[in-house]
């Protein structure tokens, strides 16, 4: 049914995405920019910020810690939210809500904060390696956004169909596997995402986390934006703009498979 | 291979309302069992607890003389169709009946082979590859079914598993259920709202009211001596007369006046109480001895394919009688009702 | 975190990472025969690291002024021995006698001066034209946490003649009161100001020599001054992290960060520009061009950053209620 | 039915909650330290961070713009997220999984790289005030999170409800507001809460998009922390977290007596 | 109100298989007409397209002669009992039901009158402050139909909406929606699977048979003048005998050589059913004329509480008949079936 407030609806999903869009756009455009400054409307065309790039160490290396230590802190954060996310949510009582809201509290910490007391208690005072306690600390910044989202997800999924995958002989374990966990994949999904990102991007938490060859893109970028501002940063970002976009593609084909509406 | 006992169960939802009162059941091994009973009664929440998907505040659950409170839902091998079906979404219809043969190790071609039986018996095979989500209400129900059936658990609940079947479908679904049940001798707990279907498929029949157990005996002995009022206006007796008093082993004064003759009921009978379908309508006062005959009017009929059911006004209140639909009496036509004696039944609770 | 005796960590800042690598650490990695690692990153972040973890894996780090003055204080350097170094002979007096104090060898030189649009401003010779009311709204000053921060304060104390080590800097205060209307931001980032020129929002600021390139690339008519009447100088020092395990190898950097050929090759635009501290460094006029060099570099005065340090805290805490509100 | 492996669950669930904690209470016990340098554990008592706290301008200040930014940009995000959200879902096809990614792509953009070209592009070239450029940028590194959340709620939820509405006489925006909202206020909530707190913290997006009188929290504290490294911002984190407990025992108290499951 | 003319509708829903082909209706205003039909056959998708909650690919809907394509849902007045119910999760009980009136401005005190008016006829007004997941699957059902009732729309669309429900309270809904239905002149489409009270409530009634529209007629004409076999097996009719050919008007020769006579079929007739319940079971052959007499054998026999359904085998193959339960034929005995003349019905599709 086509009707205006559809259409109204639509409008404004566009608007949004307009709004979204834009900037990439702009970033991408200036990316070519001929002049030393990064400056909109470009007046030449020119490839060679992206040749800089690969001439930046740090970006490169940058990109390959930042990438590592996203994957795995979203990708534990992930794991560990999955099972808490679940305890609370099999019974909805006070002490879970209040639990829940819980997992959300960390983050109310401005992460510098965060960071440094990790810092000042793992590094200094418990002597962790270094990566390790950066890794600890974006699995913290990552834990709420899995979390958030996993029980989000898992209070709109109606319980009876894990109750006849009990009676039809699973085990929680395998109930919660086979039936809850495959019915909640898009929240799962979004929730390692968003804190895949949160956690690509960011720059307080890590200030203090690092150290020798522990060098993290955002931070890179930012002490190559203090002293530069040619168009390079613009050239990395369109770069991993077309990583996410391939990357998306990719997911899409191996995921679209899956006929199933969830 | 499985009997279950159920004892002094009870049950409250928010710790206030009683749902279930001390249910008391016996089924025993390889027998099919039906809790009938009005919408609310707690049926569903009877088959929950003793399932174990929800832990009663009373009572005891033995399987084979075992208690199995303790036992883990996953391992007590029962099966259930759900009310609400509780389809996996994200299965196709063939997954969704593999899912219990695939957790008992069942493995190709074997499991392939008994998927494709069970899913032809229902009517589905052609479904194999369809999602829940694509499927009408009666296909839903029917995988659902399937899902239950091939595990050939030892204790299977099922939830009005027919509800949204077509008649001719009804007929067949409970018939393959019938035969599964005795051909692998399955004990059965089987909920209905549906009669005909209770007393074809079972061995017992517990009538429910309230959370409690009103009556448990057998079909036959449920459809027609009827224990208590509530069960007798439950299975279809709509027509009630009270006594005043027995006047020898076979006839009843009635509050009205009227003196029934009633073959078969205990002289303390408290009321008399008839199917309308016994109830036989005639045009013209028969010349035999009168008894239990009664004048009145139609007020109001209804069309129900094979027959009609009547209102008629009478004086012992409004009696209502089903007669075949061979003929149709108009609103307003006088009729003479003939209550048949061996078909009043007395009821003393 | 043990490092074999082969490799080196340096700490340094994150500005030109590039050229830090191609132009200082490979060549010294080349030279001495030892793997370097680096560390990039602000001055005050990597300071809090080593100061407060013993166990950092820092051999050498690379700091601004104040805070190497912090860390000596701190005992976080090695007490140097100046023998060791070839090329501290090279120095100029008050350098060495910086180095002594702060036990960190100062390779760099910043002074500051006066960045500003000529076509709207007109020439400028003199900070004190900063307090003119043609400014109102149109400057843009270096926040007191930056670098060229209390130097400001240095600045302001002289606009009005009295010294800034009189009542804790009383007198900076009052100059930077009537200072506001002219200001339309206290920056943080260079970078920043290269916008706000463009954009219009200022025309004029006060600013450090080593991003007058930057800005002038940015925006041709930009003219910069180092007013006659002086400039405060800033040093990037480069110290030994105290418990380094390959103290040769730090001396052979520190004395390899002040030999000519890195001073000279560092000083060019295209690398770090550099101001060299080596006296026997020489630049032609287009490699000095916007240096703490020469004339520039004789009329630059030293900060006391003991006493600014002493005082930084309630300073902080006064500019942000003067300025930032 | 507490099983073994509920058991198993609920441990794991404890131990990630643990995780949680720890660093939490680290950071408030550290903030009654007397030493003049965070340190674990610590050696003296005082109140005297506490004090300090009133003693930064920027602190106050930084808190103050900080909640407004916040607020206001996950405030609209979610606003904006909610019909950009609904008009992506009601139909599942390629196209619209594809939108559906795109709202996520921009935080794959480095953050200083946006808020970079958000500065050059909005305050430089097109003279918008610097304080609705800033609130923008806030508002685009928001709304993938509420929309993710949010879209996440809406796949799960049950379209058959909004149909009835419909038949019922709603329009498609009373059903969506009377039906589908209702239904999926966790998720939006929880997109709320999560871009609401991205945006406190977020430091990257405002480092260029600052000015004479936006001062934010974050920077503030990591500017603070350069300088000194006093319980001081221990002192300012603790006092969040306990705002933030406020808080939600305030809308734990009002909420709570909503008694439905949703 | 309403009267609706359905034209021609199509719809498929994957572009491959066809769910509806070219449907046909005409419902005249203040008429209730039933869907009946398999499970699977388009029902509920008919429904729906009706509705305007799926698009049909072909066809045009008319309501009082206005194509309504281009009418938002909304705006339709239309109503809906959903086969899944569709109640609003986070609303109670009253305020699910009075959803719709709010939707209308019924402003207080007439809207929590009305609301409750209803919800007492539906039984449920102590459950009024229960959310939908507190309630059993019948109440849920219920609370569904009272929120379709209580709008009055012009046209109402009721999928399944009494399946969840005991007899009793069945014989009562069916009742009061009929009464309803009656005193408002409401217009409704009725899709049911239970064939006495498809029959007991509709005026007309449509079989379906994969997606198309088999039989549109009076419930009387459909029950006693199924148009083909399919609807003849759909309704009742168990036995179905082949026609070799027509003797004369009256006498039909069947492919086993047997000669029936059935008084009221039409001489092309290709072949001859009868209800199970229209067989009589004789112990002993009858003396009169043999005619529509076959001995057969007892093979086994279903209890259905009225009435025994037995399987009998005879030369035309095994046949079913249903008597009432007064006597019990067991397995092997040898009866003699009687057809009487008048209801072996002829079919010729
Ligand atoms: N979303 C869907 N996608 C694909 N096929 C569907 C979908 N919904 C229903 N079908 C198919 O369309 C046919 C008609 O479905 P419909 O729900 O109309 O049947 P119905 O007559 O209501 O059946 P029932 O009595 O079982 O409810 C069925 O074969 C079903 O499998
Ligand atoms: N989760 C719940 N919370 C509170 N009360 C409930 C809950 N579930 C069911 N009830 C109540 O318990 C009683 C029994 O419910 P149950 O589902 O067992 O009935 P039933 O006999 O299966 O009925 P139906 O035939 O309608 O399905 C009902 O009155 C119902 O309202
Ligand atoms: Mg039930
Ligand atoms: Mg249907």
């Amino acid at each position: 049914m086509a009707t205006n407030q559809h259409l109204f609806m639509r409008i404004i999903g566009i608007v949004t995405l307009f709004f979204l869009l834009a900037p990439l756009l702009l970033i991408v455009v200036t990316s070519f920019g001929s002049e030393p400054t990064i400056s909109f409307p470009i007046k030449g065309f020119t490839f060679s910020w992206y040749a800089n790039i690969f001439a930046q160490d740090t970006f490169i290396q940058g990109f390959i810690t930042s990438l590592e230590v996203a994957l795995l802190a979203s990708l534990t954060a992930a794991a560990a939210a999955l099972p808490a996310a679940y305890a609370l949510t099999r019974k909805r009582n006070r002490m879970n809500r209040f639990l829940e809201n819980v997992f959300l509290a960390p983050v109310m910490v401005p992460e510098v904060v965060l960071g440094f007391s990790l810092y000042s208690s793992l590094v200094i005072y418990a002597h962790f390696p270094l990566f390790i306690s950066l890794l600890f600390g974006h699995f913290l910044i990552c834990l709420p956004y899995s979390a958030r989202l996993i029980i989000a997800g898992m209070r709109q999924f109606d319980g009876s169909a894990e109750e006849a995958a009990w009676i039809l002989g699973s085990s929680r374990l395998s109930g919660f596997f086979k039936i809850l966990v495959p019915n909640i994949t898009t929240s799962i999904l979004s929730g390692f995402l968003l804190s895949f990102i949160n956690s690509f991007n960011n720059i307080p938490v890590s200030v203090f986390l690092s150290g020798p060859n522990v060098n993290m893109l955002p931070t890179a970028i930012l002490n190559y934006l203090q002293n530069n501002y040619d168009p390079t940063v613009s050239a990395i970002s369109s770069c991993l703009m077309l990583l996410t976009l391939l990357f998306m593609l990719l997911a899409e084909k191996k995921l679209g498979l899956k006929g199933f509406v969830s | 291979m499985a009997a279950l006992d159920v004892k002094n169960l009870a049950l409250s939802y928010d710790g206030k309302t009683q749902i279930l009162n001390d249910i008391n059941l016996h089924v025993q091994d390889g027998e099919l069992v039906s809790l009938l009973g009005p919408s609310g009664c707690g049926k569903t929440t009877t088959l929950r607890s003793i399932a174990g998907l929800i832990k009663a505040n009373q009572g005891q659950i033995f399987v084979n003389g075992k208690d199995i409170s303790k036992v883990a839902v996953y391992k007590r091998n029962f099966g259930m169709v759900f009310q609400s079906y509780a389809l996996f979404p994200h299965l196709n219809v063939a997954d969704n009946v593999a899912f219990g043969l695939k957790n008992k190790h069942v493995r190709e071609p074997e499991l392939s082979k008994k998927v494709d039986e069970m899913l032809d018996m229902v009517g589905l095979l052609d479904y194999k590859k369809r999602f829940p989500s694509e499927l009408s209400g009666g296909q839903q129900q029917r995988v659902s079914l399937a899902r239950s059936l091939v595990t050939e658990p030892d204790l299977l609940f099922l939830d009005e598993p027919l509800s949204n079947l077509d008649a001719k479908l009804r007929v067949e679904m409970r018939e393959m259920i019938r035969a599964i049940q005795q051909r692998l001798k399955l004990t059965m707990l089987f909920v209905t709202h549906d009669q005909s279907e209770c007393f074809a498929i079972s061995d017992h029949v517990a009538v429910m009211n309230r959370g409690t157990i009103e009556q448990f005996d057998s079909s036959e002995k449920i459809y027609h001596e009827p224990a208590t009022e509530f069960v007798a206006r439950f299975i279809g007796y709509e027509n009630f007369f009270s006594v005043t008093k027995s006047l020898d082993r076979q006839h009843f004064l009635l509050k009205e006046g009227q003196v029934f003759k009633a073959a078969g009921a205990s002289p303390n009978s408290s009321s008399l109480t008839i199917r309308p379908e016994n109830i036989d309508i005639l045009e013209t006062q028969p010349d035999a001895d009168g008894q239990n005959i009664l004048p009145g009017e139609v007020l109001f009929s209804t069309y129900l394919g094979d027959s009609y059911r009547y209102e008629i006004q009478t004086a012992l209140g409004t009696v209502i009688a089903v007669s075949s639909s061979d003929k149709k009496y108009p609103a307003g036509k006088a009729v003479f009702l003939d209550f048949p004696s061996r078909k009043l039944l007395g009821l003393n609770k | 975190n043990a490092k074999g005796s082969k490799s080196l960590t340096i700490s340094t800042f994150g500005l030109s990472t590039k050229q830090m690598q191609t132009d200082v650490l490979t060549p010294f990695s080349k030279k001495a025969g030892v793997k370097t690692n680096a560390q990039f990153g602000d001055s005050a972040t990597r300071l809090t690291q080593v100061e407060k973890n013993k166990n950092s894996g820092v051999d050498v780090i690379e700091l601004s002024q104040n805070n190497a003055l912090t860390a000596n204080k701190a005992t976080v350097f090695q007490k140097l021995d100046f023998s060791k170094l070839k090329n501290f002979k090279y120095l100029s007096k008050s350098q060495q006698k910086l180095a002594r104090q702060t036990n960190s060898i100062p390779y760099t030189i910043n002074s500051f001066g006066i960045i500003y649009d000529q076509s709207k401003t007109g020439k400028i010779t003199n900070w004190n034209q900063l307090w003119s009311s043609k400014f109102k709204n149109k400057l843009a000053i270096p926040d007191i946490t930056t670098t060229f921060g209390p130097a400001t304060m240095y600045v302001a104390a002289d606009h009005v003649g009295k010294s800034i080590t009189n009542k804790g800097g009383a007198a900076a205060f009052s100059a930077l009161k009537t200072l506001k209307p002219n200001l339309v931001k206290t920056y943080a980032q260079s970078s920043d100001l290269a916008n706000m020129f463009n954009s219009g929002q200022i025309s004029a600021a006060i600013v450090g020599d080593y991003a007058v390139g930057m800005l002038q690339a940015s925006n041709s008519k930009l003219q910069y001054v180092v007013p006659d009447s002086g400039t405060y100088a800033n040093y990037d020092t480069v110290s030994i992290v105290k418990g380094s395990k390959n103290l040769k190898a730090a001396y052979q950097y520190l004395d390899f960060r002040i030999s000519q050929s890195v001073q000279k090759r560092v000083a060019k635009t295209t690398s770090l520009n550099n101001a060299p501290v080596n006296q026997k460094v020489k630049l032609n006029a287009a490699a000095a061009k916007n240096k703490t060099y020469g004339k520039v570099a004789d009329r630059a005065r030293t900060v006391d950053f003991n006493y600014v340090n002493k005082h930084l805290k309630t300073w902080i805490t006064r500019w942000n209620s003067l300025i930032n509100n």
